[in-house]
């Protein structure tokens, strides 16, 4: 077991020359151990929306890794990221799920913080303290980067981490293609009030893979696309123009994002959609046709899922959602669900829409609960003495994947697989692990930003 | 698309048409939703296969046909 | 209230107990489609998510039927197709099937219009306690209250609107491929 | 702590010299962790019984360890034991505890495996793989070492092990106790249908220890024998044979088996027994007459409680049963129960016998019940800081092991202990836990193989 000689994860557990992936990286402990401070304390994590907190002192917790934390918006309207835990005693200072509050008070010794995190109210500060008490050194810790982007809210603690946009590079569209509006609009989307959280007793990496572009597991979806709940009454979704697009897998070896998306044809109409509606159905019909004259080429581009490293997977058409894999231990996951509409759509669609989410993803989802099955199931059986001997194959589709990808005139960024024919690759798996065994592995952040660019240099000699 | 097939309730003799219209008779059926054992009746891509049994994946079975 | 009136009130809630119970009888026994003939063909299943919120904020402590993501929100089409899924025999989160049972207590009658003696509708309040056990020692166990409006279609009471609050914030089950 | 020291299993936590073992080898989860690698992961494991799987295509699904494992029988008619696990991403690939198919499909991306575990049906394997998966070494893992015994399935995850009779040796003829039919007739038994499955929340060996041959916890048992359960009609068994036996304890060193026995004087009849049910009586004083005729001197012993080193329990004698005590963690247990009867007997001795075997045993059983309790309490109060300080005592009856044990013209197998007079001692227990640290400590089978060691010096 290599858990302790970080050199050994691209040698030894994260094989991707030969297609091979050790059950450890999953299972072990103390890897877990180690991926809270290699990974979840250096990459940019997703926390919230800022629709979620629009008017000054509104605040959301959230959680970064296994930690709790504060989304909120000081009076300023200035938008913080705090942990969750008074500098006296660690006490939770906010046990809400959102609210709006003048101050975070601690219940436990009524330290007191204002919105934008200083440290404003310390009991018996003259009597007791004799007024010596560093009242400036004893604010809440904040996040050391955060990102405001198209009203999604991003946070990092690592100070030498990139800038967020930087952290996406060339990924940042297809990131758009779910905050976009359907129509094209930039960032015309807004958050579903609710947020869904549950736990699922299997490792994160189960649904951060599975939401990367593993489109081998469809099958595992058959008795919802017999049941049907599809919005034009059949099947899972709508997806007619899987038949004239170009499938594709599409990841970034240099940052560990990746997506499956659609590419129409130039020049045709889609089929249509949401028969079963005619509101909706007209919506996104002239919505499809408003992105194609704003969006030129990349209005041909409909993302299916992806995942922006590590923990972050989107779903970018209908349902159209974004999600969080939160680490609860090696052995379990806590999921955080939210569900985003066009915010100019009519009401109908909206409300047409949220039936359709709620009955699609989620606990009670008809697709989903089949997932969580298997991710359940998938754990549990790889964490024996002897099971854990045995690695996971990752070879499908080695070897086919595109750099410099074109179809009718349109360069797609990234390094493509195309699955129009072959269906299925695991291209974009072995970009989140390729990515994952680097970030257990650097040290530090010059490691990992100049890595890729040494090994394409090297292979251009 | 057509309307997916629950290929777990086909009986041995079915006949399905596969994608890229091949045609196939059920010889039988493990009755996992995911398998079933045919054998290839015509084959307009690969004539090699007619009268071969293979295994047939669900997603492939894109009509099911008469008993016979 | 007069003699009648109590007496009525009380062949109501005779009725009502052996209804809910019958009903959770036919879903521990997976008799799914006669389970569904006693969903009226316009029922609205609803069940909120919950969010910790200050005491004085409490209003926001469910999220909002009809607006909000919940847990469910479905009618007697959605449901029908829950059952549909489970009947494929490769809804793989319920296959091999679960072990359920649903215990149904503290049942109030709260409501019947227009009236006790002769009542098109009534409302009804309980607590549910619903227990799976699946595969090896996977186990659930999920409780919280339920508000049932009841309506009586030709005779017999039928399900018109279910509220189920569960007493969850965090959902601690992987999913909810089951009925409340 | 000496968890890392792989030497210090036997100087430091298992005494046997001193008859005192550690609590820390019950309650320390490095231990436990260890245990897995060196003794679950080497040692042979009873998974089952054929009579589960009759037909070609009948699974049964077991546990090695704490892993799960799926008995099957292919079409060929072999038996086969594989890990339950996809080799695509390790989902169970039956949730199912047994039945028929004629293939193992995964519900994730439907790899299928045949009951041979080959790996036969890969979605889009020419689309996706581009035929290039090589699929002959994708197939399901396949336990290396298998044994069929008298109907008995047992398995071993270690190529190095020796065969499973080398690694029973002489001790073969005690499980032959349990598997022969009572009237002697060989492997004469069937199992009856249903497996009880339970948890206990204690370390394994709390069970595989009492089950070892620990004679001395009678005393718990006392409520069972005040309100009387015995096929008799009074106390918890039909015990006449002891005022007449010799009562053993037989411990086989190099092996790390163990059990108890009776051994019958010469020519006296055994004393009448299952007198509730004269049909059951006549059965078993026919088949102890049969028995006696066609074993001979073998034949005037009878089993009592034994251990096949590690966790397959024995009790040969009714309630006749197999268990296996699957670690569940450190500090849990999930016990297996197959029951076991004379196929060739009637109907009514089987229902008479299956009637006494639940009032008996498992968790329903009103002598196990007793049992449980205490495993449970002693477990969860030897797991402090100070309580681990303290180790336990095993001292009963040192130094007064018979080795070449003899009565009355009969040789007994391995080292004995006769507690006739001495009423118990933990002489097999203390075999359990000398075998323990063996298997603890050495990096292979040629250290653990002793016995190997002196046939090549002679």
């Amino acid at each position: 077991m290599a858990s302790t000689n970080t050199t050994g994860y691209r040698r030894g557990l994260v094989d991707l020359g030969k297609g091979q992936i050790s059950r450890e990286i999953f299972v072990n402990d103390e890897i877990y151990q180690e991926e809270l401070e290699r990974i979840f304390a250096r990459a940019w994590l997703l926390v919230g929306h800022e629709s979620q907190i629009p008017n000054p002192g509104d605040f959301f917790v959230s959680s970064m890794g296994e930690e709790s934390v504060i989304l909120c918006r000081d009076r300023a309207h200035k938008v913080h990221v705090f942990l969750n835990s008074c500098r006296h005693r660690g006490m939770k200072v906010c046990r809400y799920d959102e609210g709006n509050a003048a101050v975070l008070t601690c219940p436990y010794h009524g330290w007191s913080y204002s919105t934008d995190g200083r440290l404003v109210g310390v009991p018996y500060f003259r009597e007791a303290y004799h007024g010596s008490l560093d009242r400036s050194r004893w604010g809440l810790a904040e996040v050391a980067q955060l990102c405001l982007y198209k009203g999604t809210v991003w946070a990092s603690w690592d100070p030498a981490a990139p800038p967020f946009l930087e952290y996406l590079g060339d990924f940042l569209p297809y990131i758009d293609l779910t905050l976009d509006a359907w129509d094209g609009s930039d960032g015309g989307t807004e958050i579903l009030s609710g947020i869904q959280k549950w736990r699922v007793p299997c490792n994160w990496k189960f649904p951060a893979e599975n939401f990367s572009g593993d489109s081998y597991h469809n099958i595992s979806h058959r008795s919802v696309d017999l049941a049907g709940i599809g919005p034009s009454g059949s099947g899972r979704r709508d997806m007619p123009e899987l038949l004239m697009a170009r499938k594709l897998h599409i990841a970034f070896p240099e940052h560990g994002h990746q997506t499956t998306s659609y590419l129409l044809p130039k020049e045709v109409a889609l089929p249509p959609a949401y028969q079963h509606s005619s509101v909706v159905s007209e919506y996104f019909r002239e919505c499809e046709e408003a992105r194609r004259n704003k969006r030129g080429d990349w209005g041909r581009m409909i993302a299916l899922v992806g995942e922006v490293f590590p923990n972050t997977a989107f779903l970018a058409r209908q349902p159209r959602t974004l999600a969080a894999w939160h680490p609860r231990g090696a052995h379990e996951t806590e999921v955080w669900r939210w569900f985003l509409v066009d915010r100019n759509a009519p009401a109908e669609v909206k409300d047409f829409l949220r039936q359709y989410y709620i009955r699609y993803s989620g606990p009670g989802g008809m697709t989903e609960q089949d997932d969580m099955e298997n991710w359940n199931y998938a754990h549990a059986a790889s964490r024996g003495t002897i099971a854990r001997r045995y690695p996971y194959n990752y070879e499908q589709g080695t070897g086919t994947e595109i750099e410099n990808y074109e179809w009718e005139s349109f360069r797609v960024p990234g390094v493509v697989c195309d699955l129009t024919r072959a269906k299925s690759s695991e291209h974009n798996l072995r970009n989140l692990y390729r990515r994952w065994a680097e970030f257990m592995e650097a040290d530090r952040w010059e490691e990992l930003t100049s890595g890729r660019r040494l090994g394409r240099a090297e292979a251009a000699e | 698309m057509s309307e997916p097939v629950n290929i777990r309730l086909l009986q041995p003799g079915t006949r399905v048409v596969l994608e890229g219209g091949a045609t196939a008779e059920i010889v039988s059926n493990p009755q996992d939703g995911v398998w079933v054992f045919a054998r290839f009746l015509t084959s307009p891509d690969d004539p090699d296969r007619i009268g071969s049994e293979e295994m047939v994946f669900a997603q492939e079975i894109v009509e099911v046909g008469e008993a016979s | 209230m007069d003699g009648n009136e109590r007496i009525s009130r009380l062949l109501l809630k005779q009725e009502v107990d052996e209804f809910l119970y019958y009903e959770a009888d036919l879903l521990d026994a997976r008799r799914y489609d006669d389970w569904l003939a006693l969903l009226a063909d316009d029922v609205r299943y609803w069940m909120p998510m919950r969010r910790n919120v200050k005491v004085d904020d409490l209003e926001r402590e469910f999220t909002r039927e009809g607006r909000d993501i919940s847990w469910f929100d479905e009618g007697k089409q959605t449901l029908t197709r829950r059952v549909r899924q489970i009947q494929t025999g490769i809804h793989w989160a319920e296959e091999p099937v679960s072990r359920i049972s649903h215990v149904i207590s503290n049942i109030r009658l709260l409501e019947a219009n227009p009236s006790w003696a002769e009542p098109a509708e009534v409302a009804v309040g309980c607590r549910f306690l619903v227990y799976r056990n699946r595969v090896e020692t996977e186990t659930d166990i999920l409780v919280g209250k339920r508000e049932d409006l009841l309506r009586r279609v030709e005779g017999e009471l039928k399900i018109t609107r279910r509220r189920i609050l569960l007493d969850q914030n965090v959902l601690l089950s992987k999913n909810l491929t089951f009925f409340f | 702590m000496a968890t890392t020291r792989k030497d210090g299993y036997r100087p430091g936590l298992v005494d046997i010299s001193a008859g005192q073992v550690s609590r820390e080898i019950f309650v320390n989860e490095e231990i436990y962790r260890e245990e897995l690698e060196r003794l679950f992961a080497r040692v042979w494991l009873f998974v089952g019984h054929e009579s589960q799987i009759p037909k070609p295509g009948d699974y049964f699904v077991s546990g090695m360890g704490e892993e799960s494992v799926i008995l099957c029988r292919d079409r060929a008619g072999k038996v086969h034991v594989f890990l339950n696990s996809c080799r695509h991403r390790g989902m169970k690939v039956c949730r199912y505890d047994e039945g028929n198919t004629p293939v193992f499909t995964c519900p994730y991306h439907g790899w299928s495996y045949g009951t041979d575990g080959q790996l036969v049906g890969v979605p889009y394997f020419r689309e996706a793989y581009h035929e290039k998966l090589d699929r002959s070494r994708w197939g399901l893992v396949e336990v290396p070492r298998t044994y069929l015994y008298k109907g008995t399935v047992w398995a071993c995850w270690d190529s190095a092990a020796p065969p499973f009779l080398e690694y029973l040796g002489d001790f073969v003829r005690y499980l032959d106790l349990t598997l022969d039919g009572w009237d002697g007739s060989e492997g004469g038994t069937e199992i009856l249908g249903g497996i009880q499955k339970w948890r206990i929340p204690c370390n394994w060996k709390f069970p595989a220890e009492n089950f070892c041959g620990d004679s001395y916890h009678n005393i718990s048992h006392r409520s069972v024998d005040l309100v009387g359960i015995g096929p008799s009609g009074t106390g918890r068994r039909d015990m006449r044979e002891r005022q007449m036996a010799r009562r053993l304890q037989v411990a086989f060193y190099e092996r790390g088996h163990q059990t108890g026995v009776y051994l019958f004087p010469k020519d006296q009849a055994t004393p009448p027994s299952y007198q509730h049910s004269p049909e059951v009586s006549e059965y078993f004083a026919h088949c102890e007459e049969e028995r006696r005729k066609k074993r001979g001197e073998w034949g005037r012993l009878i089993g009592s409680p034994g251990e096949i080193f590690p966790n397959t329990a024995l009790h040969p004698r009714q309630p006749r049963t197999i268990a296996v005590w699957h670690p569940r963690g450190a500090h849990q247990t999930e016990v297996w129960r197959w029951y076991v009867v004379d196929s060739a007997a009637p109907q009514e001795v089987k229902d008479f016998l299956r009637d006494y075997y639940i009032r008996y045993s498992g968790p329903g059983g009103m002598t196990e019940q007793d049992d449980m309790e205490n495993w449970n309490y002693a477990h969860a109060a030897s797991r402090g800081t100070i309580a681990r300080r303290y180790p336990y005592s095993y001292e009963q009856g040192l130094g007064f092991e018979t080795e070449n044990y003899e009565w009355q013209g009969l040789r007994i197998p391995g080292t004995v202990m006769d507690i006739t007079d001495a009423k118990s001692s933990e002489h097999n227990l203390r075999n359990l836990y000398r075998r323990w640290a063996e298997f603890m400590e050495a990096e292979s089978w040629g250290e653990l193989a002793t016995w190997r060691l002196a046939r090549a010096a002679e």
